[in-house]
C-alpha cells in the first residue's frame, strides 16, 4: 500500500539528511532497535521493536539506501521478516528548510505478507507512519537539536 | 418383494425395494448424537500415539516467488526437534503428482510442498516435526528461507493473457483445461430468436464452506511392517490414495485410513492429500508418528478454495411469449495455483446445463486458468451452483429487461412436472420433479403477495424491499466417465459404493460402509434401511462409525462426497441387507422344516409367518452358523457366510468425449428458494426478512436430517452471498485469512428458514431417493435476485454473487449515474 | 527461544474435580483440558476467538478457553461438557432437546453450543428466538444453519419443568 | 495456535501491579485477554510478562455520585456494565454498548479499561468516551494522573499510558440532561463496524455544546469539528442535523481494507453521524 506523511522537526535540515543517509546512525533512529550490523556504506540491518499497545513486536530487517541526493532527498528500502511474515517497504525522503528546522514528506510503498497482512490491514498505514515519525523525531535528536518542534 | 420398474426408458429397468417403510422415512433420532452431544466424539486431534512429534508447516509469505534456499540448520540444532523437511527434499523422495488434466497443463509437476517454486501465499516450503507443537511452532521460527519474487497474477482471466507471468513453466500457458461445450444450434437460436439479451460479465466470487474442524491427521510409516497409517480427516481417502500411493511408491496395500468423526467436510477436506504426503514423508525420514492440526489461518490461506469463475459475452436468445431459446457464454474458472481435483471442475456443471429449464442450445467455452492463489477444491455444490447461478441471473434479467413477470417467465421455462424423466441437450436425464409446485410453495412460504404489497408501500421510504427467486440443481451421484469428456485418457467411469451387513457371533447385525461421513448422520440412515429389511428396530443395528480402510469395506470410489449417500451408499447397504437377510430366512427355514417362502423376519427373529411362535432368535441363526455347523446341511455350510458384501453400482455408460454428452449423474435433486429483503439505501445494506427453502430429493429415508442439510446448505449461501468472501491484493496477499475477517456468518446472519417439502420419488435408484446435501446454492441466486429487485430502474445488473454492503451501495448509486447497466437487448 | 518460560502450579477444579498443576506460562486454557486433563470434548475452531468451540464455563459464566491462559483458571471453577449428563450414556435434558431436535450434524461445534444453551437458560429459561440467536453469537456452527440449535434450545426451554435440574 | 514463551504474575495490588510493569522491559498489563491472547497467538506482538489485573478489586467497580457522574474501574467486565442498573440509570449508553459487544462470552471477561487501552479506532468505547467527555485515571509509579480522553487516544494501537503505567479507571460527566446517539455500520448483523460515529448534544436550545466522534475513519477517534461547529448555536432540527451531518466526512482519509473503501468509509462516517445525530436530538428519522 501506498502510504504518505509530511512533519516538520527541529533540525538543520542538513544535519538530519547526514543522520538519514548514514547506515549506522539511521539505525539508531529505529524503534527498539537492537542487533545492528553496518554491511557498507549503504546497506545494514537490524532487529526493530516498534511498540504498540499490542507489545513490541519484532522485526529483522536488512535496509538499503538506494538514492540519495545530498540534503533534500533519501530513498531506503528494507526487507524484514517476522516468523513467517514479510514485511517490505521503499520509503522516499524529501527534506526541506523549514526556517530553523526541516519540513520532511515521506512517501512508502509498504507491503505485508503473511496472516499480518490479514490481521493488519486497517492498520498498517496509521502504524507505518507513526514508525517514520518516531524516527524523525529520534532523528532529529540524534543530529543534534535539543527538541522537537 | 420387489417391483421392477418398466418405465425407466433411460436405464435398464430397476427393482425398487418395497420393504422400506416401517423405520425409513422417520424422524429416528440419530446414533451419532449421544457421543457428539457428551463430548466423546473422537476427532482427528483428539487421537494421539505413543512417540508422536508434532509437525509445523513453514510457509511462502510471497504469492509468487522462486526458492533460493532453506536452511534448516540453526532449526534442526534445536533440542526436542526430530526432523525437518524442506521442498528440495520433497523433490527427490516424491514424484510428481498424478494429473487428471490431458496435455499440455497435464505436464504439471505438483508435490507435497513448494519444489523451487511458491506459486501461492500459505504454501508450504518446509516442515518441523519436534516433541511438541509449541517447540516446533518456535523451532520453525529458525528456518531461514530465501526467496525470489515473481511477478504475480491473481486475475482468473488476465492470467491467459501472452504477457502474463507463467506458474508452471513446463505447462508453457495459465491454462489448466479449454474446450468448447456446444448442444443444440446456438447460433441458429440467436439468428431466429425475438430478442437477444446481452450480459458483459457475470462474477461467481471464491469462498469456502469452511468446516469448523479444520483438516489434521496422525500418520505413521510403520518402519516393521512398511504399511503407513493414515488417521485423518482427509473426506475422500480413496480418491487420497490414488494420489498418495505412486507419489511416494506405496500400493494401497501399504495403506491405512481411518476416521471416525469429522468436523464437518463440504468438499474442502478432499483435496489434503498433499499434507499427508508430507505428514507420510517426515514420519518415516523421523521413525516416528506424526501430528499435524492445521490452524485456521492455514486452512483458510492454503487448504482449498472454492471455484471462482467469470462469465463473459453472455448472449440469451428469447423470444416474444418468453420462450427463452438457451445462452451462450465464456466462462473462465480460476483453479489457483495447482490442479489438485481439477480440472474436473470444467466438466462437473455439465450435469446441469440448462438448469431447471429447458434450454435446447447453449454454447459454453470454457477455460479452466491458474493464478497465484490457493488451489480450489470441490466445495458444496461444487462447480454446478456456478453454472446455475449465472442461468438464475441470465433468467432474472431477461424478465426485467423484456418486461416478463419473473414468476410466470420461470413457470413458462422450467422443466415440466409432466415431462420427467427428462432429457437435456447434452444426454442427461432428470429424474423427478416439479419446479412450478416448487415455486408456488417458497412464494407461500414468504407470503409472496404480502411482501409484494410491502414494496409497494416501502417505496420511496429509503428502505428498498427486494423479493428473489433461486431454482437450483443438487445433481448426484456422478458418473466419473465425465472425467473422459475432458481427458479421454482417463480410466475412470461409472461410480460405486460398498458395504457389509453381517450377522455377528451372537446375533448382533453389524453395517460397514465405505463412506466417510461428517455430519449427515450415515450410522442413523444406514441403521434405518437395514433394520426394514431384517425386520427390527435401528436400535438392534450397529453401524461401524467412520471410515476404516482395513476394518470396512470400499471401492475405488468410496468417500462421502457429491449427494449420493442416499443412493449408493444406502443402495449398498439394502443390497448387503437383502443379502443377509436371503441367508438368514435360507438358514432359519432349514432349521423350522419350513419353506423359505413360509418365513418372515421380526423383532430380530426368524419366524413362521403363520405361526410367530415357532421363531429362532438371530443369535440361535447365528450360533449355528458359526458355532454349530455341522448341524447344517452341507450345501447350507458351503454357502452361507452370514457375512454379506453387497456393492451398488448405477446403471452408466461411458460418456461421449466428442459430443460432451452423456449420462453423468443419477439423480436431480432441486431446490426453489424465496426470499424477502431489505436495501437501506443510504448504506447498501441487506437485511433478510423472510426466507424460505423448497427442496426436492425424492424419497426421504430420515427427514429430520434432510432437513437439516437443507438449513446447513442454506446457511452457507446465504454467508457467501453476503459475508463472506476471499479477497487477495495484487501482490496475491489473501486480507481476509482469519476468522476476524473471513465473517463466517453466525447465527444473527442466518435468517429464519421457513423448509417447504414436495417429494418427487426418483424412478431410477433402488430406494426412490435422491442424493442430497449440497443444496445448488440457490440462496445464491435467491439474494441476488432480490437485491436486484430493490434496486431503483436503471441501475446496473447484479452481476456478482457476492454482494456486500459497499457493492450494493454502489448499485444503488447507479441508477443515478445512467451509465452502462452491464446488459442490452437487440430485439428484432 | 524454545523455553517454556516460568511454570506455575495451579489449584483449578474441573467438572468438581480439584487438580493441583504445574502449568507454563504460555499454555492456554482450552490446551490444558485437552492435553493435560484431556477432556478432548472441548474443541478449538479457530485461533482469532471467534468460532466459540472452545467454550467452557468458569465460575458460571460462559467463555472461551481460547482466550484464557490457563494460569489464569488458578482457583476456578471449570465446567466443560463432558460435565454433563449422568455416567457414560446419560443425557442432560438439554442434550435431550439436541438429539431429539436434531441440533446436531458433525458434532464439532456441539460442546460449545449445549453449554451456550445451558448458561443461556440457567439466566433466562424462556427465551426467544431472537434472544436464543444474540445468546448464540459467540458459537459458529457451519453445519446446521442454526436453525435446528434454535428448535433445540426452545424445545430444552418448553420441556416440562423447564431444563434445570 | 501457540504463544511464544512468556512470564506471567498475578499481583495482589496495584501497587504490586506497577511495581511488576516497572520490573520488567516489555511487560504488559493483561486484562481480560479477549485481544491481547489472541495477539500473542498470531505472534504479532512479544511479551516478556504479562501482569494479570483482572482480579484485581481496586479496579472492578462502578461508582455513580450523586450528581451523576460516573466512575468505572478499568478491569469492569463488559457484562458487569452491561447488568449494573445504577449505570443504566446514569450513562444508558455504556451498558448499552456493553451488551452489544462482541458476544456472551467476551463480555463475561473483557473490559472497559482493555478496550480503551487497546485503541483500536474500530472498538466500541473510543469514540464513545471521546464523545462523552471522559476522563481516563493514569496509575504510574509517581501516582495517578487523570486525561481527557481526547488526549488518551495517541495513534492507532497506542493511548497515554506509557511504560510502567496502567490504566485506573474511566470517569464520566454527568449527562445532564444531553443526548447522545450512537450508531455504526457493522458487517454483517454485528461484526466489525465500517464506520461509526457518537454524538453528544447538551440541552437546551438553540444548542450550545455538542461533540460529534468518528471511529474507524483513523488512527485514532476523529471529532467531526465543523459538523460540532454548524451545531452549536443552532436549532436542534432535523435540518440543521442533516446539515451538520453533511459535513462530517470532509477532509477525513480513512483507512481501506477488504471490507470498505476508505471513500465509502468516508460517506458512511456522514451517514451514521446523521443517525447518531437524531438519536441524540430526539429527532425521528421519517424516511
Amino acid at each position: 500500500m501506498i502510504v504518505s506523511g509530511s512533519r516538520t522537526v527541529a533540525a538543520p535540515r542538513d544535519a538530519l539528511w547526514a543522520v538519514l543517509s548514514d547506515p549506522a546512525r539511521l539505525a539508531e533512529t529505529l524503534p527498539g532497535v537492537g542487533d545492528v550490523s553496518i554491511e557498507d556504506e549503504h546497506r545494514f540491518s537490524a532487529v526493530a521493536h516498534p511498540v504498540t499497545a499490542l507489545g513490541a513486536t519484532r522485526v529483522a530487517m536488512d535496509f538499503e539506501i538506494v538514492e540519495q541526493r545530498p540534503s533534500e532527498h533519501v530513498r531506503i528500502s528494507g526487507l524484514g521478516s517476522a516468523g513467517e511474515n514479510q514485511l517490505q517497504l521503499t520509503v522516499a525522503l524529501d527534506l526541506a528548510a523549514d526556517g530553523e528546522g526541516t519540513a520532511v514528506s515521506w512517501s512508502a510503498d509498504v507491503q505485508l505478507r503473511g496472516v499480518w497482512r490479514s490481521l493488519l490491514q486497517r492498520g498498517l498505514g496509521s502504524l507505518f507512519n507513526e514508525q517514520v515519525d518516531a524516527v524523525l523525531a529520534a532523528g532529529a535528536l540524534l543530529s543534534g537539536a535539543s527538541n522537537e518542534r | 418383494m420387489s417391483t421392477p420398474r418398466s418405465e425407466t426408458t433411460f436405464y435398464p429397468a430397476i427393482e425398487q425395494s418395497e420393504r422400506l417403510g416401517n423405520w425409513s422415512g422417520k424422524n429416528v433420532p440419530r446414533k451419532e448424537d449421544k457421543r457428539l452431544l457428551k463430548g466423546q466424539g473422537a476427532f482427528v486431534d483428539d487421537l494421539w500415539m505413543h512417540r508422536q512429534g508434532h509437525v509445523h508447516f513453514v510457509r511462502s509469505p510471497y504469492a509468487h516467488a522462486r526458492i533460493t534456499a532453506i536452511d534448516v540448520a540453526r532449526c534442526e540444532a534445536v533440542p526436542g526437534v526430530y526432523a525437518t523437511l524442506t521442498g528440495e527434499e520433497v523433490g527427490e523422495l516424491q514424484q510428481p503428482y498424478f494429473q487428471m488434466a490431458p496435455e499440455p497443463a497435464g505436464a504439471m509437476k505438483d508435490y507435497c510442498m513448494a519444489v523451487g517454486k511458491a506459486r501461492y501465499m500459505g504454501e508450504p516450503v518446509a516442515a518441523v516435526l519436534a516433541e511438541s507443537a509449541e517447540l516446533a511452532r518456535d523451532a520453525a521460527e529458525l528456518i531461514e528461507v530465501s526467496y525470489e519474487p515473481l511477478p504475480v497474477v491473481v486475475d482468473g482471466i488476465a492470467t491467459i493473457e501472452p504477457d502474463a507471468p507463467v506458474l508452471h513453466e513446463e505447462i508453457g500457458s495459465n491454462v489448466g483445461w479449454h474446450g468448447t461445450y456446444d448442444y443444440g444450434d446456438i447460433d441458429w437460436a440467436i439468428e431466429n430468436a425475438d430478442h437477444v439479451v446481452r450480459i458483459d460479465r457475470l462474477h461467481f466470487h471464491r469462498f469456502s464452506s469452511t468446516p469448523l474442524e479444520t483438516s489434521g491427521a496422525l500418520v505413521n510409516w510403520d518402519p516393521g511392517t512398511g504399511v503407513v497409517e493414515f488417521r485423518t480427516n482427509n473426506q475422500m481417502p480413496m480418491f487420497a490414495a490414488m494420489f498418495i500411493g505412486p507419489a511416494i511408491g506405496l500400493g494401497i496395500d501399504h495403506m491405512q485410513f481411518s476416521s471416525q468423526d469429522i468436523g464437518g467436510g463440504f468438499g474442502i477436506k478432499i483435496t489434503s492429500y498433499t499434507y499427508l504426503t508430507a505428514l507420510a514423508l517426515l514420519s518415516r525420514k523421523a521413525g516416528r508418528p506424526v501430528k499435524w492440526s492445521e490452524s485456521r489461518w492455514e486452512h483458510l490461506a492454503a487448504s482449498a478454495h472454492g471455484n471462482e469463475r467469470t462469465f463473459l459475452d453472455i448472449e440469451v436468445p428469447v423470444m416474444n411469449d418468453g420462450t427463452i431459446l438457451g445462452f451462450k457464454v465464456r466462462a473462465f474458472d480460476d483453479a489457483g495455483a495447482y490442479l489438485r481435483y481439477e480440472p474436473l471442475g470444467a466438466v462437473i456443471w455439465a450435469q446441469v446445463v440448462p438448469g431447471n429449464y429447458r434450454f435446447k442450445h447453449v454454447r459454453v467455452d470454457y477455460t479452466e486458468s491458474l493464478t497465484n492463489k490457493c488451489p480450489v477444491g470441490p466445495n458444496r455444490g461444487y462447480s454446478r451452483l456456478q453454472h446455475l447461478w449465472m442461468i438464475e441471473r441470465l433468467v432474472d434479467i431477461v424478465a426485467n429487461e423484456l418486461g416478463f413477470d419473473r414468476v410466470a417467465l420461470r413457470k413458462l421455462n422450467y422443466v415440466q412436472p409432466e415431462e420427467f424423466p427428462y432429457e437435456t441437450p447434452n444426454g442427461c436425464i432428470y429424474d423427478s420433479g416439479d419446479y412450478p409446485a416448487m415455486l408456488d410453495r417458497a412464494l407461500e412460504l414468504i407470503d409472496y403477495e404480502g411482501a409484494l404489497a410491502r414494496q409497494r408501500a416501502s417505496a420511496r421510504s429509503g428502505r428498498r424491499i427486494g423479493i428473489g427467486i433461486g431454482s437450483t440443481l443438487d445433481s448426484g451421484t456422478n458418473n466419473f466417465g465425465q472425467s473422459r469428456i475432458i481427458n479421454s485418457a482417463l480410466p475412470f467411469s461409472g461410480n460405486g459404493e460398498a458395504a457389509i451387513v453381517r450377522l455377528d457371533l451372537y446375533g448382533e447385525v453389524t453395517v460397514t460402509i465405505g463412506t466417510s461421513p461428517q455430519g449427515q448422520g450415515h450410522e442413523t440412515t444406514a441403521a434405518q434401511v437395514t433394520a426394514d429389511i431384517l425386520g427390527m428396530s435401528p436400535d438392534q443395528v450397529h453401524v461401524a462409525a467412520g471410515y476404516n480402510k482395513a476394518a470396512n469395506t470400499y471401492v475405488g470410489f468410496s468417500g462421502t462426497y457429491a449427494s449420493q449417500f442416499a443412493v449408493t451408499g444406502l443402495g449398498a447397504v439394502m443390497g448387503a441387507a437383502e443379502k443377509l437377510r436371503g441367508e438368514i430366512i435360507k438358514v432359519g427355514a432349514c432349521m423350522l422344516g419350513s419353506e423359505e417362502s413360509d418365513i418372515e423376519l421380526a423383532d430380530g427373529f426368524v419366524r413362521l409367518a403363520a405361526n410367530p411362535e415357532a421363531a429362532i432368535p438371530f443369535i440361535g441363526i447365528a450360533a449355528t452358523v458359526f458355532a454349530n455347523v455341522a448341524e447344517l446341511p452341507g450345501e447350507l455350510a458351503d454357502s452361507v457366510t452370514l457375512n454379506c458384501r453387497y456393492v451398488y453400482r448405477p446403471p452408466f455408460e461411458v460418456p461421449d468425449h466428442e459430443t460432451k454428452t452423456g449420462k453423468l449423474t443419477l439423480t436431480y435433486a432441486s431446490q426453489v428458494h424465496a426470499a424477502v429483503v431489505e436495501v437501506d439505501d443510504e448504506t447498501g445494506q441487506v437485511t433478510i426478512l423472510d426466507y424460505a427453502a423448497v427442496d426436492e430429493c425424492g424419497r426421504k429415508v430420515n427427514p429430520m436430517i434432510v432437513e437439516g442439510q437443507v438449513h446447513g446448505a442454506t446457511g452457507h449461501g446465504v454467508g457467501a452471498a453476503l459475508y463472506e468472501s476471499f479477497e487477495y491484493d495484487a501482490d496475491g496477499q489473501l486480507l481476509n485469512s482469519t476468522f476476524a475477517d473471513y465473517h463466517a456468518a453466525t447465527s444473527l446472519d442466518v435468517p429464519h428458514i421457513r423448509t417447504g417439502d414436495i417429494e418427487c420419488p426418483s424412478p431410477f435408484t433402488p430406494n426412490g431417493a435422491k442424493g442430497m446435501g449440497e443444496g445448488g446454492g440457490a440462496p445464491l441466486s435467491t439474494i441476488a435476485s432480490a437485491i436486484e429487485d430493490a434496486l431503483p430502474d436503471g441501475a446496473h445488473i447484479v452481476f456478482d454473487t457476492h454482494n456486500n454492503s459497499e457493492r450494493v451501495f454502489e448499485l444503488l448509486r447507479s441508477a443515478a449515474a445512467a451509465g452502462p447497466r452491464g446488459v442490452e437487448v437487440i430485439s428484432r | 527461544m524454545a523455553t517454556e518460560g516460568a511454570v506455575h502450579v495451579i489449584d483449578v477444579t474441573v467438572n468438581g474435580e480439584a487438580h493441583r498443576t504445574p502449568v507454563p506460562a504460555r499454555r492456554l486454557l482450552v490446551h490444558f483440558l485437552r492435553e493435560t486433563l484431556g477432556l478432548r470434548g472441548t474443541h478449538i475452531g479457530c485461533d482469532t476467538g471467534n468460532c466459540g468451540a472452545c467454550s467452557v464455563i468458569c465460575d458460571g459464566q460462559l467463555i472461551k478457553s481460547c482466550m484464557m491462559l490457563a494460569v489464569q483458571a488458578d482457583g476456578r471453577e471449570i465446567e466443560t461438557i463432558e460435565s454433563l449428563g449422568e455416567g457414560p450414556d446419560g443425557l442432560d435434558p438439554i442434550q435431550e432437546a439436541f438429539r431429539e431436535h436434531h441440533g446436531v450434524q458433525c458434532g464439532y461445534c456441539t460442546p460449545g453450543v449445549v453449554l451456550a444453551a445451558k448458561t443461556l437458560l440457567a439466566e433466562n429459561p424462556q427465551p426467544s428466538e431472537a434472544e436464543i440467536r444474540r445468546a448464540l453469537k459467540g458459537n459458529i456452527c457451519r453445519c446446521t444453519g442454526y436453525m435446528n440449535i434454535i428448535r433445540s434450545i426452545e424445545a430444552a426451554a418448553a420441556a416440562p419443568g423447564g431444563i434445570t435440574r | 495456535m501457540l504463544l511464544a514463551a512468556t512470564e506471567y504474575v498475578r499481583p495482589d495490588s496495584v501497587e504490586d501491579a506497577l511495581a511488576a510493569l516497572g520490573g520488567t522491559a516489555g511487560s504488559r498489563v493483561l486484562a481480560g485477554g479477549q485481544t491481547l491472547i489472541n495477539v500473542l497467538k498470531h505472534r504479532a506482538a512479544s511479551v516478556e510478562l504479562l501482569v494479570d489485573v483482572s482480579r484485581l478489586e481496586e479496579l472492578r467497580f462502578i461508582d455513580v455520585s450523586a450528581d451523576g457522574s460516573v466512575t468505572i474501574g478499568a478491569a469492569t467486565t463488559y457484562r458487569e456494565l452491561e447488568r449494573s442498573a445504577e449505570l443504566r440509570a446514569a450513562q444508558p449508553i455504556i451498558g448499552e454498548v456493553a451488551a452489544g459487544t462482541v458476544d456472551r462470552q467476551v463480555r463475561a471477561r473483557g473490559t472497559i479499561g482493555g478496550n480503551a487501552c487497546f485503541a483500536d479506532p474500530a472498538s466500541n468505547y473510543p469514540p464513545l468516551l471521546v464523545a462523552l467527555g471522559a476522563s481516563l485515571q493514569i496509575a504510574g509509579p509517581a501516582g495517578v494522573r487523570s486525561v481527557p480522553a481526547e488526549d488518551f487516544f495517541v495513534g492507532l494501537f497506542r493511548t497515554a499510558v506509557g511504560p510502567g503505567e496502567l490504566l485506573r479507571s474511566i470517569s464520566l460527566p454527568p449527562l445532564d440532561g444531553a443526548g447522545v446517539g450512537y450508531r455504526s455500520l457493522q458487517i454483517a448483523a454485528d461484526s466489525w463496524a465500517l464506520a461509526r460515529a457518537v454524538a453528544w448534544v447538551g440541552a437546551g436550545e438553540p444548542i450550545g455544546a455538542a461533540r460529534v466522534v468518528l471511529g474507524c475513519v483513523a488512527g485514532t477517534p476523529v471529532r467531526a469539528v465543523a459538523t460540532e461547529a454548524r451545531l452549536i448555536g443552532g436549532p436542534r432540527s432535523t435540518e440543521a442535523a442533516v446539515a451538520a451531518a453533511a459535513l462530517a466526512g470532509d477532509g477525513l482519509e480513512p483507512p481501506a481494507d477488504v471490507h470498505a473503501s476508505s471513500a465509502y468509509r468516508r460517506e458512511m462516517a456522514a451517514v451514521m453521524a446523521k443517525h447518531a445525530l437524531f438519536d441524540a436530538l430526539g429527532l425521528q428519522d421519517d424516511r
